[in-house]
Parts: structure tokens; C-alpha cells; sequence
């Protein structure tokens, strides 16, 4: 793990760069990395979040910019200028359910081809996907799903890069920090190593590429 | 009582002591407030906490600490948070007892459509899909009619939400089931009669010898 | 979740029944379930577990008292009673990679058919299994594992039955406590409600039937 | 310096400060022994397990924290503890940057076989056979021979362990390594020969034009 500033590192995410943010509506989203991205104009994100947020918040920013080119995510029913762009075919926009979204990247960052669920059986989410009968029961086979990076936003990080979350904050955080090639954090606190209780740690260090220091 | 107390009140007696609830945004949120003093149950916000409280008071709200829909909640004692892995291995691993959700149509068969309607903009499912194909007993409570329409329709023309049918429906004015895979007339609303909820229903509904009122 | 005794709890749990066990190597391991078991004579479990333990101690004394018709694990290698009861044929063992086991326990405790694994493609591991390629790479097909009965070893549990953890006594617990109909549990400290934070939780209280009361 | 801690102190060279690294039974395990005090690894016990410490002193054992085996560890400044589905997800994720495992067998296109001698009892696979289809890199250290018999051979004849090959082996008397599916010697052990290591090594080996001595 390398300590570096926000600048840094959202100067190694190339334009057109796939990326997985934390948060859910807004909550436990890495804000600060969010900001330097508009500002850095990266353009062309095939963006994959649970949602769009709304307008000014979180996620909304990068549509608010214009830097979203495709979307995988369980609904944006709240971002109108998402919406826009979507109906404007200016941004593909893949909706998928949310436990099957959070289970292909579980089995992105696990190391799992896939994973069997019963979700979208005889619904429209099933077109084009194989359908595996178990024992007589049907399930979609859902792939997993993984990106080049991942913004994750923790609420105590430790000198290693030790993770823990607050409330509902964690939502997809953990989940996408094993699912990226390259893993950058920011943390609502910054902490000596031991603060963080071993049982307590849900991303464990070695997770994380680049925690973003404080200024 | 309007028409959405009258749901939410008869949700309410639907659940149990030690239940794992989930509600749905709209009409189902409101169940909670109806939930008898006696009845403990387990609320779940799928974004990631069991045990969610009431609003908070003005001033102490936690910007981390919100409902699915990203507004401020508070949490009981005993409540729980965990990512959204969990959460949804909760809800499609059978471990919520009951799960209240809005609908646009229910059909005969007690299949549900809620999550699109076609032509229209498409916000995503959601949680929704997940929540009916895993939950253990999935209730829908809506208006009966919309515009006019009998939400209770023949058969579903919009996208279904899951192959797996639902368990009940309560609606302002009716109570139906789906005993032996057919809709099935349960209770009727405070003064209204079967003859008066088979009137506005579209689907053909199978009226028992004893039709009680909703006790609410 | 009730809190009952030991006597009644284990009571519930007929002849022949499939249970599994927390712990890793006897660590984290339900003793005083156990010992009930033994007492009661349970006989002609279908056992699931990570291993056999040894003799004398966790899973191990299953083994001792003769009570195991079937075991599915991922190693047996440090219970010379558990290889005997397999070679003389009194126990059918089923032995599977470690990280494909808890993989199929989590998926039936998720309400997932099943995973696709690269581990085992390739070896005896795959006979008899489904194997599909997804993007050219073969996977196997594991499928979901449930049991009627799990029994869990916590390090406190709270007066509603949320549970936590100590260090590396968590191992296959909260897995199992998801995947089977009836969940018991003891646990090292039973503490007031609030005493475990939100965030330290990890078996929720809903997931939990059972829990020991002390005596 | 015997065969083991020539192995281990040369695989030890492998690791670099940040990797996250699981050590097998037996030789593997010494390997810690000899990390260079300037190289900082994260060592996972797949038990639940980051930032394994040393044995700890009489008395200070806590049974709740133990090695994979069951033993007594202790656990370092910054360690995480987790359930065995986060270790193996760790595992199979391509999250452990090097694996060091023990091998019965290892052939000229870099296959292992390392659980199971039919036949004789089968303890099972445990998680041999996750860590080397899934760690980033795998390292296999072992003596070069048993019983007189090189382990380094031409095909495996014991059941695999994976079908995916190994990067590197660590023994007594080489390094081999396997850079386009051929085994290559890349060292040899401090006073042997080319032609002595190829004596006793039942694969053939590719042979570059310069095979230095390992550096332990």
C-alpha cells in the first residue's frame, strides 16, 4: 500500500478506464477521488455502482460532467441527467439485479467463473444467458464481473491499509476492493496500526494499492 | 382511515415476533408504523443494516446512516450493519421472513409485475427481483386500482418481476391469497361486500363460503 | 432466537440427521454441543465440517463415539480414528478442496444454485462434475450445500442472538450459520444488547434459533 | 546448512515488501524464518488469518488463534482476521502474490502433484488444490529427491493437483524455473554442478548458457 495524494491517483486512471465505485445513493462513496475525476475530465468510464445517486452527489458528478460512457447498475430510477443520457444514447446503460450485480463482482474479486441464482429466472434479465436446471429447479448462470479500478471509500484506515466501514457506508465498498487490478481508498480517518482491532478489519491490507493522504 | 392506512394496518398483523422484515419504498414503508407494541420484528434496509429505527430527530442525523433510498434513519439497539454481499445472501437465502413490496399487477396466478412498464423510462429493478424470488413470504401491498384499472389483473402484461408467484395481496379494499395457485378472495375492506370487490377486479377471484372482514 | 439448554437443543437434532460444525481444526468448535451430542448418542450423522479434528477434541469426538455415517470435509489427514472408521467403510467420506466446500456451503446459505470454480479442473476433483467455459477458461460446476442442523461457536453472543467472533475461531461459523433450517449456538460470553456495535456484528440475531443459555 | 534451510532461505528471496503470502506445511513453513528483516510479507493462515507472528512465548498462547494446523501463533501489529469463505475468496481472487507449497512430484511442463499417493490413505486435498489455481504465483520447495528417487520428473504419475503449473521450485540441490512450459535450471546449489544437478533429476532440463549458484 502507497500513501499518495488524490492527484496521484487519479492521474493513473486512463480515459475510457473501467471502474467500480462504492456507495449506495450517495452513502460511502469516495467523494474526494470522485471530485479529481471531473477535474481531471477523465473521460469514456465504463462505470460499474450499484446506483447513479442524484445529481451533485457521489456518483451523479461523474454524469453531471458528462464522463460516463457505460453503466452497469441495479437502478438509476433517481438520476434524472443519467436518464437523459441514457434515453440520449449517450451512455449504454447494462440494469441488472442488485444481489445479482453485488454476486458477480463477489465472484470477480473471488475468483469464481460465476454463480448460479434464481433471480431474473423467467424474466426478461434472462434473455441471452445460459439457464442451468439444479436438482429441478432453474437458475441463471451470471458471470463474474471485475474492472481495472476501484474507488473504495472506508471509514478507519490504518498506515498498512487495514479497512473498516461505518453503517451502512460498506455497502459494495468491500466487495468491489477485492474485485479491481488496482485498488485506491479514501478514508474518513486515517490511523496508527492496532486502532483497528484484527476481528474488526473487513479489508484486510494487502487489498489495497493506494490510500489517499491527508492533505 | 385512508386507503393507505387501511393496507399498512392489515400488513402489519401479517407479522410476527422474530421476523426478518424488508419493506419496499411507498405504501409498504408505511407498514412499520402499524406494527403492534407486542410484535418484535427484525426490519432490514437492504443496503446494508438490520434493525433500522425511526427517523431521527432534527440535528442528529447520521450522513452515514440511511434508508435504501439515501435518507437518514436511525438503528435499534441490536441492530446489525454488514456489506451488500450479505445483504442479499440474506434476502435470496430465504432468511427474510417477510418481504412487503408495491406493485403495478398481480395476477391470477399470483405472479407479480413491478418493476417496468414498457414505453415508459426504466429506473432498474433494484432489489426487487431478488427480494421476490428470495424472501420467504412475499406480500404486495397496493392500491386496487390505478386510473380506475383493477391492478388485479387475468394475466400480467407487463414485465414480470419473478417467476416465483407471491404469497398475498392486500389491497385498500381486499385481502387475496393464492391457496392452490389461484387468487382467492380473503377478507373484504370495513363495509364493502365480495360483490363489490369482485366488481372492480379484473381477474376472476375464488370466493370460500366464509368471506370475514379485515380486521385492522 | 431462545435461549435453552444444552439438553433441549441437542434434543432437537434426531438420529441420522445432517449437521454441520464450525471450527478449523477443533478451534472454534461448539465443545458443549458436542459433548450433548455424544451424551444423547446421536448416531448416523451426516456430518459437514472443514475437517476431523483429532481425537478427543471438536468434531473429533463424534468420531470417538462412533456417531458419524457420513462426512463431507476437506481433509481428514490429523484424526487416525476418522481414516479407520473410512477404511473399514463405517463412514463415507467425501473429501473436497477446502475452498470449494465453504464456497458451496455460502451458496446454499445465499439462496445461489451453485459456483463455478477453476479449483479441482483438471484433476479427480472433476469427475463426474458439470464443467463449463466462460471466455475460453473451464470452470467446474459446484453446487450448493445445505444441512438441517447447524452448530455454531461464537465468542459473544448478545441477548437477541447477534453473534461475533475471536480471531481465528470465526473460520467456517458464520458460513454455516446461514446454510442450515435450524441454527444452535454457544458461545464464550453472553452479553447485553448493545454491548457488540452494528458494525462488529456478523451473524445477524434473524439467522439465529438457538442459542445456550449458561447454567 | 542443511537441504531445508538452503530451500528455505533461497525461496525467501522471492519475496518482496507488500506481498501477501501463504507458507504450507512442512518446508514451506521455514521460509519465514528467513525473510530478510527489510522485506515486510503479510503471511496468510487460511484458518482466517493476515499477519501471522511467531510462536508465542509459554504462556501467552490464546487457543482462539492458531495456525492451520491448530498450533499456537500469534498475530502482528496490523493483522486481520476473517471467516473461511474471505481466506479462500483471498486465495482464489489471485489475492496471495506467492504460494509456498510442498510437492511430491513436479514435472518438465510444471505440473504438481502434491496430495494424494494412491493407495495409501488419503487425508485429503485441504487447500492445496485453491492456493495453486489460484494464487498469482506459485512456489513449490521441497528436496529434489526421496528415497533416492528425483521428484523433479518427466510426467507426473500421482494425481494433480491443479491443471494450472507452478512457477518456480525451490529443492536442496536447484531452482527450476519453467519459462515457456519447459523446466529450465536457473541455479544450482552452492558447489554442484550443471551436470551433477541433471544426474539426479529425472526430467530433462532446459540448460541456459550461464546457470548460476544460488545465492542464499
Amino acid at each position: 500500500m502507497k500513501a499518495i495524494s488524490v492527484e496521484e491517483a487519479v492521474a493513473k486512471i486512463p480515459a475510457g478506464a473501467s471502474i467500480m465505485v462504492g456507495g449506495f445513493m450517495g452513502v460511502g462513496t469516495p467523494e474526494r477521488l470522485l471530485d479529481e475525476v471531473v477535474r481531471q475530465h477523465k473521460t469514456g468510464l465504463a462505470l460499474i455502482s450499484n446506483d447513479a445517486a442524484i445529481p451533485g452527489k457521489g456518483i451523479g458528478k461523474l454524469f453531471d460532467a458528462g464522463l460516463v460512457s457505460s453503466l452497469t447498475a441495479s437502478h438509476i430510477g433517481l438520476n434524472p441527467k443519467a436518464q437523459q443520457q441514457m434515453l440520449a444514447n449517450q451512455i449504454a446503460v447494462d440494469l441488472i439485479p442488485q444481489g445479482t450485480l453485488v454476486e458477480r463482482i463477489r465472484a470477480g474479486g473471488c475468483g469464481l467463473g460465476g454463480v448460479l441464482t434464481p433471480t431474473g429466472v423467467g424474466t426478461t434479465v434472462a434473455e441471452g444467458k445460459r439457464q442451468i436446471e439444479i436438482d429441478g429447479k432453474a437458475f441463471l448462470l451470471e458471470t463474474a464481473l471485475r474492472a481495472q479500478f476501484a474507488l473504495v471509500h472506508a471509514f478507519l484506515a490504518d498506515y498498512l491499509g487495514n479497512l473498516s466501514y461505518a453503517l451502512t457506508a460498506r455497502n459494495f465498498n468491500p466487495v468491489i476492493a477485492m474485485a479491481a487490478d488496482t485498488v485506491i481508498v479514501t478514508a474518513e480517518h486515517i490511523v496508527p496500526v492496532g486502532v483497528i482491532a484484527p476481528d474488526h478489519v473487513v479489508t484486510p491490507a494487502p487489498l489495497v494499492d493506494y490510500l489517499i493522504a491527508n492533505e | 382511515m385512508d386507503a393507505q392506512e387501511i393496507i399498512g394496518r392489515r400488513v402489519a398483523r401479517e407479522l410476527r415476533t422474530g421476523h426478518l422484515v424488508n419493506l419496499g419504498i411507498g405504501i409498504p414503508t408505511l407498514v412499520a408504523n402499524y406494527v403492534p407494541s407486542d410484535i418484535k420484528v427484525f426490519f432490514q434496509s437492504e443496503n446494508g443494516l438490520i434493525g433500522t429505527g425511526p427517523i431521527p430527530e432534527q440535528g442528529l442525523a447520521h450522513p452515514l446512516l440511511t434508508d435504501a433510498g439515501g435518507r437518514p434513519i436511525s438503528a435499534l439497539p441490536g441492530a446489525s450493519t454488514f456489506d451488500s454481499a450479505m445483504s442479499f445472501g440474506l434476502i435470496r437465502g430465504g432468511h427474510v421472513d417477510v418481504t412487503v413490496l408495491g406493485g403495478l399487477q398481480v395476477d391470477a396466478e399470483g405472479r407479480l409485475a413491478n418493476w417496468m412498464i414498457p414505453g415508459k423510462m426504466v429506473p432498474g429493478m433494484g432489489g426487487a427481483m431478488d427480494l421476490v424470488s428470495g424472501a420467504k413470504r412475499v406480500i404486495v401491498a397496493m392500491q386496487h386500482a390505478a386510473r380506475g384499472k383493477s391492478k388485479i389483473v387475468r394475466k400480467c402484461t407487463l414485465p414480470l418481476t419473478s417467476s416465483r408467484t407471491i404469497d398475498l395481496v392486500v389491497t385498500d379494499i381486499a385481502v387475496i391469497g393464492f391457496p392452490d395457485g389461484k387468487a382467492t378472495l380473503m377478507e373484504t375492506a370495513p363495509g364493502l361486500t365480495v360483490a363489490e370487490v369482485m366488481a372492480v377486479t379484473e381477474a376472476e377471484l375464488v370466493i370460500p363460503d366464509t368471506v370475514p372482514e379485515m380486521t385492522i
